[in-house]
């Protein structure tokens, strides 16, 4: 039963170092209107060894935040067999321990629930996807607003989109969202249609509020990853 | 396990069979424990001891550490056993959660460590702050059987021959004296606990077992490992020779009457009160060789005597 | 009682302890003398009640069946049952336990696994049953021989999940079963609901397929595996009156039944197609069909709840009791699954069948 | 708690009992109809154990067939909240443990008729709500009279006790404050027979009064199938009752 | 649960008709009965166990601790057991995390009431058991732990309420006890097929819904946390905007039943 030696311990076969692409061009929102209360920068396709990546950096007035999303698949999974592509998500803090493993993995799992509606994931039968995000970098420049992970999802959502579509990965289309007052939102379809909603604080009534903001967040993120998805 | 040990069909017949005629393989009878071969290494504390192919290592070491918080006037004792795959293919490497293995372990822990054959009261230096933390390593070099009683043997022997550092205490000052310096001192053994682990086989059907007086079940002594592949079920007795049971483990398998379990419990005792001596013997034995010429090199005067 | 939810509390118990709170009157300290209770009660209902080790019989003439072990004349139970006295072979029956196939049982299975030119079928026993490809009709033709291709597409006619009805064609010497769908009654289902209740509820008769009224069909698997669907022209063609199906007997309807054979042989080809594995349902189901499946499976699980054999009669004396729930939504209750229950066994006594 | 107390002159013991006396055992099968093929629900004193069966069913996986007999996997699962005091790390992959199960696996394993089953798996759950000394007897039993709710063919039933010696006194079915208090002795017996499945001793006894303490565990085991047997039968009937008026 | 695809028409088509057609007739916003026991655990302080109708079931200790909340600021702590799944698996995580979220005290939760002097409070210890569930259980987990608090007695306070000059443990009445009254929130986890929208889905209804929505609910209004959840593996998908705030509005409509029903009982 036990075929494989487990006595020594052995990367897989083809293992490589990591190896870091030459600079990629980036996608920064055109400077236009200063008032604008963040800047966003996107590049995808910076890890060699992964099959899509992506940067995303983003600098408001009270916080500065850059993740990294990588995604490794579709491979072969072992086992019984499975009519559609399983995805698995990891979130992991970068050199700041900021948030405890328990809430990574929700926000994971909440990610994976996103994820499944908007992969086709039937077109990749008896596979894998692997998709990783690190959150590379996150500062508090505000003492007043609590740093919560709400804030990030949006962009987490933006970059695993962009990292798939980098992959060659089918998607439905791309996934972004917007976070407003701690509501956050995930859209596909031109913002018709929900695939995530994710509130950690205040009451019920003021959702239908962050809505539309959150819908405007989503245009312009996808505008941004059309054009950074559209660069050579 | 890394791999199972398979025992052809043929030969556990013939084992089996031959245990019916009332014979083993080595020629020994039920009752008869397997000659026990203790050494010693260089170092105080460097015990091997052999059974048959059995052989286990076991040496003691310590340092000054911490005392657990409920227990400030405690040392520490700590007993660790450690399988590879060097004692047979059925062990593996970093894993020790095996079924044989954990319930191995355990013994061992009741046997010598809960029922207080180390004094470790007598480890405290200063209540509460520093103790003596003694650690007893085995390795379980080759496997033939038997391990948790050659393992016993071994601690046990590998403790009353250990010898720790002389210290002084000075207020909060602990002076550890080199053992060129200051003659080390022996711990504190309580009593002398020793395993004896019977096995049992059903030579008959499991109804006649269960439901039927005969009460024919097989009880060996000391099973070898061949033995302890077919084997329906085990009983590990630990004794002292002030007639104490130490520790009495029977976890499932065949079920045995109470009245042949008590008499394998009296069969264990004479083993235990042979096995002591040994133990003793080989200790003093190997004290007047290490110390022949303690006389000789005395700088005391000698007396008339 | 609220619409939205039930909730029943009880302070300071784990669990309701139902009427048996009347003992542990007697002292329970133990003497080194055993008392020896009388163990031989029980028989009140005339059946003798054993348990494990229970010594069953001393009479060596028996044969033993399941449920026993023997050591030289005596004969002890291995199981909490009943005990079965059947020709010369003694048995103990257990009172709960898995599904255990036997040949020609009709059951309702769901693939587990695609295997090597078999399905591994879930049958609610203890191993999965097993469907060779040879077993199955296979599309074109029912008499067709299977070919490679058919070992690599096995997937598109089952796959894992697919509910069918199939027969106990043989049983292994493990105790597992091999099953077969060669008849036009077996194969896959479609158009409706699938609920589950113990085996031991269904009793094993000739005919498992039953059309209720309201248009609705039922397939009662032997396994506790149940298929509540909308009626089809082939379940009504079932139960057209006798000979016209059958078109053996001639008689009057000589000349009716000579057309319903010649339909069912098209059909025959027809359903022998692709069509039989296709996983779409009977777009023309409507509202009021699938209100009706629902309240049967509601009554299917009144009754299991309420411990009663599940047959096609006692599903239609249920049914019709249950229409003095309006809504069939609540007879999701106790209250109303054990008076449905009650109902259904007081109109048999008056009916004076007790089956 | 002074030592003296642990049994009285007048010969009664922390909690009331005289020596000999079980503690208060009731419990009941079927307590999962819809979680498990098999379950029991069982207070031995304040001991609170849940058994769940679950098979003899398909194995998840192909390294779990045997195809001469059945898998009987037994995981224990102590809560945190046990006892008295909340434990703050988990029980789970402690030795103690996992020493526990493999005891348990033993001792089923030699009673349950495995070979009946072959290329199946019996899986069983035991969760320890609340504990009160003597866990391994009140586990065995619970186990007992979930596979026999689970209709799994066995020999015989297993009890189990634990019973501690108090100076010469053998004190039967003992609770956690006896337990602290001096050695015991835990006992896994098959039917109304005086064959041992299972003995632990975990601290030192006087080898001649060992003989003694094992007398008064079996016949306290005796009581224990008694009590389970009743309960069984009055299930039973029950529900023959029910079948024939249906 | 692996459905067929045929079931799986069948049912999506049943709950999106209109009327819905749930598989065992109940109305889209009607739950299925529950059985609640409280106060068996005599080594806890409350206890709760929770039966739903499919055999689902959860079990919740309340063990109550007392101390210095001047050094330590966490006053309920939760802890997730799920039967047969290892402490860290994502499951285990995921629902700790929402549980932590839930009883967060800037959410529903009194937590003044744990307030013993000005320098010592109890803190709460909830262990949850859940030994089998059919479908999505952070509902009935939440109603096990509302139920469970419901039932928590903790010991009379006897010293004075102002220790900081005084240096003293406080002191408890030797037998007097004092309920908690805590009301913890309860969640509700509604499931989203086509444009319907299902409370306390059945596994088989789970299993066809495109969506789930989490609502917590306390004090008489939805609050936070509140988010989607996949309630399947295989049929997630998107949906409309609107559902959002209807899935929101129907909780508001019908909790309070619901927690009349728990708390009368």
């Amino acid at each position: 039963m036990n075929v494989q030696d487990r006595r020594r311990l052995l990367g897989p076969a083809n293992a490589r170092p990591i190896a870091f692409s030459a600079e990629k061009p980036v996608v920064e929102e055109p400077e236009k209107d200063q008032d604008k209360q963040e800047s966003i920068s996107l590049r995808k396709g910076l890890i060699e060894n992964s099959n899509g990546s992506s940067l995303i950096e983003v600098s408001s007035k009270d916080r500065q935040f850059s993740l990294m999303a990588s995604v490794y698949g579709p491979r072969a999974l072992r086992g019984s067999f499975t009519s559609m592509a399983s995805i698995s998500i990891q979130l992991q803090n970068g050199s700041q321990e900021k948030y405890g493993p328990t809430q990574l993995r929700e926000v994971a799992t909440f990610l994976t629930s996103v994820f499944n509606a908007v992969v086709n994931r039937s077109r990749y039968p008896k596979s894998g996807i692997d998709i990783f995000v690190y959150l590379t970098y996150d500062r508090d420049l505000s003492q007043s607003s609590s740093s919560n992970i709400s804030a990030l999802i949006p962009h987490c959502i933006t970059g695993i989109t962009l990292a798939l579509a980098d992959a060659g990965i089918e998607i439905l289309d791309l996934a972004s969202g917007g976070y407003h007052n701690g509501n956050v939102f995930s859209f596909i379809k031109n913002g018709d249609e929900i695939t995530g909603f994710w509130k950690d604080e205040g009451v019920s009534n003021d959702i239908s509020d962050s809505l539309e903001i959150c819908r405007q967040s989503y245009i312009r993120y996808k505008s941004l990853m059309v054009s950074t998805l559209m660069q050579k | 396990m890394a791999k199972d040990i398979e025992i052809s069909t043929s030969e556990a017949q013939f084992i089996l069979e031959a245990l019916k005629q009332n014979g083993r393989l080595d020629g020994r009878s039920f009752d008869q424990f397997r000659d026990v071969e203790i050494s010693f290494g260089r170092e105080y504390g460097d015990v091997t001891v052999k059974m048959g192919n059995t052989k286990v290592q076991c040496r003691i070491s310590c340092q000054i550490a911490q005392p657990y918080e409920d227990r400030p006037f405690e040392g520490l004792f700590l007993i660790s056993t450690e399988s590879s795959p060097m004692a047979g293919p059925q062990f593996e490497n970093g894993n020790n959660t095996g079924e044989d293995e954990v319930l191995c372990a355990r013994i061992i822990e009741k046997a010598v460590r809960r029922s207080g054959a180390l004094d470790v009261e007598g480890l405290c230096i200063v209540a509460g702050s520093k103790c003596w933390a003694v650690r007893a390593d085995v390795h379980f070099l080759d496997c033939d059987g038997g391990f948790i009683d050659a393992s016993c043997v071994a601690v046990m022997t590998a403790l009353l021959h250990f010898k720790k550092p002389d210290i002084s205490v000075l207020g909060d000052r602990v002076t550890v004296h080199p053992v060129d310096e200051r003659e080390p001192v022996s711990l504190g053994i309580l009593h002398i606990p020793i395993c004896v682990t019977f096995s049992f086989f059903n030579p008959q059907d499991t109804e006649e077992n269960i439901k039927g007086d005969s009460n024919s079940e097989i009880a060996i002594i000391d099973a070898t490992l061949k033995e302890e592949l077919l084997r329906d079920g085990t009983l590990t007795v630990t004794l002292n020779k002030n007639r104490e049971v130490v520790q009495v483990s029977k976890a499932g398998g065949l079920p045995m009457d109470a009245l042949s379990l008590m008499e394998n419990c009296h069969k264990a005792y004479t083993i235990t009160e042979r096995l002591t001596e040994q133990i003793l013997d080989v200790i003093k034995k190997d004290d007047a060789e290490r110390n022949k010429y303690a006389t000789l090199l005395s700088s005391e005067n000698a007396r008339e005597t | 009682m609220s619409e939205v939810i039930t909730v029943s509390t009880r302070r300071g118990g784990f669990q309701q302890f139902d009427s048996i709170a009347d003992e542990f009157e007697e002292d329970e300290d133990v003497d080194m003398s055993d008392v020896d209770e009388g163990e031989s009660g029980g028989e009140k209902s005339g059946l003798q009640i054993v348990t494990p080790g229970e010594l069953v019989s001393e009479d060596p003439a028996w044969m033993r069946g399941h449920g026993t072990y023997f050591l030289d004349n005596m004969t002890y139970s291995s199981v909490a049952g009943t005990v079965s006295k059947v020709n010369r072979l003694l048995s103990v029956l257990p009172l709960k336990g898995r599904y255990s196939p036997e040949t020609g049982d009709h059951i309702v299975g769901r693939i587990a696994e695609v295997g090597n030119k078999r399905w591994r079928v879930d049958i609610g026993g203890k191993q999965h049953a097993v469907l060779m490809l040879g077993s199955v009709n296979l599309p074109g033709g029912i008499l067709r021989r299977k070919s490679e291709s058919d070992e690599l597409q096995m997937r598109s006619f089952l796959k894992e999940g697919d509910l069918l009805n199939a027969e106990v064609q043989s049983l292994f010497q493990d105790g597992s079963a091999s099953l077969h769908t060669r008849s036009l009654k077996y194969g896959k289902l479609r158009d409706g609901v699938f609920c589950q209740v113990p085996s031991s509820l269904i009793v094993r008769s000739k005919n498992h397929t039953h059309n209720l009224p309201g248009n609705v069909t039922v397939v009662l698997g032997v396994n506790g595996y149940i298929w509540l669907r909308k009626t089809s022209k082939m379940d009504s063609a079932r139960d057209a009156p006798s000979g016209a199906s059958m078109g053996s007997t001639g008689g009057p309807t000589g000349a009716k039944s000579l057309k319903a054979d010649s339909v069912s042989i098209t059909r025959l080809e027809e359903e022998s197609s692709w069509q039989i594995y296709v996983d779409e349902n009977d777009p023309t189901i409507t509202n009021s069909v699938r209100q009706t499946i629902a309240r049967y499976a509601n009554v299917i699980k009144a009754l299991a709840y309420c411990e009663i054999g599940i047959t096609q009669e006692r599903i239609v004396s249920a049914y019709e009791a249950s229409m003095s729930y309006s809504n069939s939504g609540s007879l999701i209750e106790k209250e109303a699954m054990e008076s449905l229950g009650d109902d259904v066994l007081n109109a048999e006594k008056m009916r004076g069948s007790p089956l | 708690m002074s030592r003296l107390e642990i049994y009285s002159p007048e010969g009664l013991r922390l909690d009331g009992r005289r020596w000999n006396e079980l503690r208060r055992f009731e419990c009941s099968i079927n307590t999962h109809s819809h979680a498990a093929d098999g379950s029991s629900y069982l207070e031995q004193g304040n001991n609170k154990v849940i058994t769940l069966v679950k098979g003899p069913q398909e194995p998840s996986s192909r390294s779990q067939v045997d195809t001469a007999k059945a898998l009987l996997r037994i995981s224990v699962n102590i809560t945190k909240f046990s006892k008295t005091e909340r434990s703050k790390t988990s029980h789970k992959n402690e030795r103690r443990v996992l020493e526990m199960q493999t005891a348990l696996v033993r001792t089923f394993n030699k009673n349950v008729m495995l070979n009946v089953y072959p290329r199946t798996l019996i899986n069983i759950e035991v969760h320890v709500l609340q504990q009160d000394g003597g866990i391994m007897g009140s586990l065995i039993n619970g186990i007992t009279l979930a596979l026999i709710d689970a209709g799994i063919a066995m020999y015989d039933y297993i009890s189990g006790v634990s019973v501690g010696l108090y100076d010469t006194t053998p004190l039967l079915d003992t609770n956690s404050l006896e337990e602290n208090a001096m050695s015991t002795v835990t006992l896994g017996v098959v039917g109304k027979t005086e064959k041992l499945s299972l003995l632990l001793v975990e601290d030192k006894i006087p080898l001649d009064r060992l003989e003694n303490v094992l007398a008064i565990g079996i016949a306290g085991t005796h009581r224990i199938r008694d009590l389970m047997d009743k309960e069984l039968r009055k299930r039973a009937e029950k529900r023959v009752a029910n079948a024939l008026s249906r | 649960m692996g459905l067929s695809v045929t079931e799986k028409l069948y049912l999506y088509d049943s709950l999106t008709s209109n009327p819905v057609v749930r598989p065992d007739g109940r109305k889209p916003h009607q739950f299925r009965p529950i059985e609640v026991f409280t106060d068996f655990l005599p080594s806890a302080n409350g206890s709760s166990r929770i039966i739903a109708s499919d055999g689902s079931e959860c079990i919740v200790s309340i063990k109550a601790k007392v101390i210095d909340h001047t050094v330590e600021d966490e006053l309920i702590h939760v802890e997730i057991d799920i039967a047969g799944q290892r402490d860290d698996s994502p499951q285990v995580e995921t629902m700790t995390s929402l549980l932590n979220n839930v009883l967060e005290p800037r959410g529903g939760i009194d937590v003044s009431k744990l307030r013993l002097t000005k320098r010592y409070s109890f803190k709460i210890f909830i262990d949850v058991l859940l030994l089998s569930s059919a479908s999505h259980p952070v509902s009935l987990i939440s109603m096990a732990i509302h139920s469970a608090l419901n039932s928590t007695c903790l010991p009379k306070l006897v010293s004075s309420f102002d220790d900081l000059e005084v240096e003293e443990l406080p002191t408890f009445h030797d037998y007097d006890l004092v309920r908690l009254e805590l009301s913890a929130p309860v969640v509700f986890v509604a499931a989203i097929v086509g444009d319907s929208i299902l409370m306390d889905a059945a596994a088989a209804e789970s299993e066809v819904s495109n969506n789930g929505l989490i609502i917590t609910w306390s004090n008489g209004k939805a609050i936070s946390p509140i988010r989607t959840v996949a309630l399947n593996d295989s049929d997630v998908k998107g949906f409309d905007p609107k559902i959002l705030q209807k899935a929101i509005t129907m909780v508001e409509e019908y909790a309070p039943d619901v927690l009349r029903a728990l708390n009368n009982a």
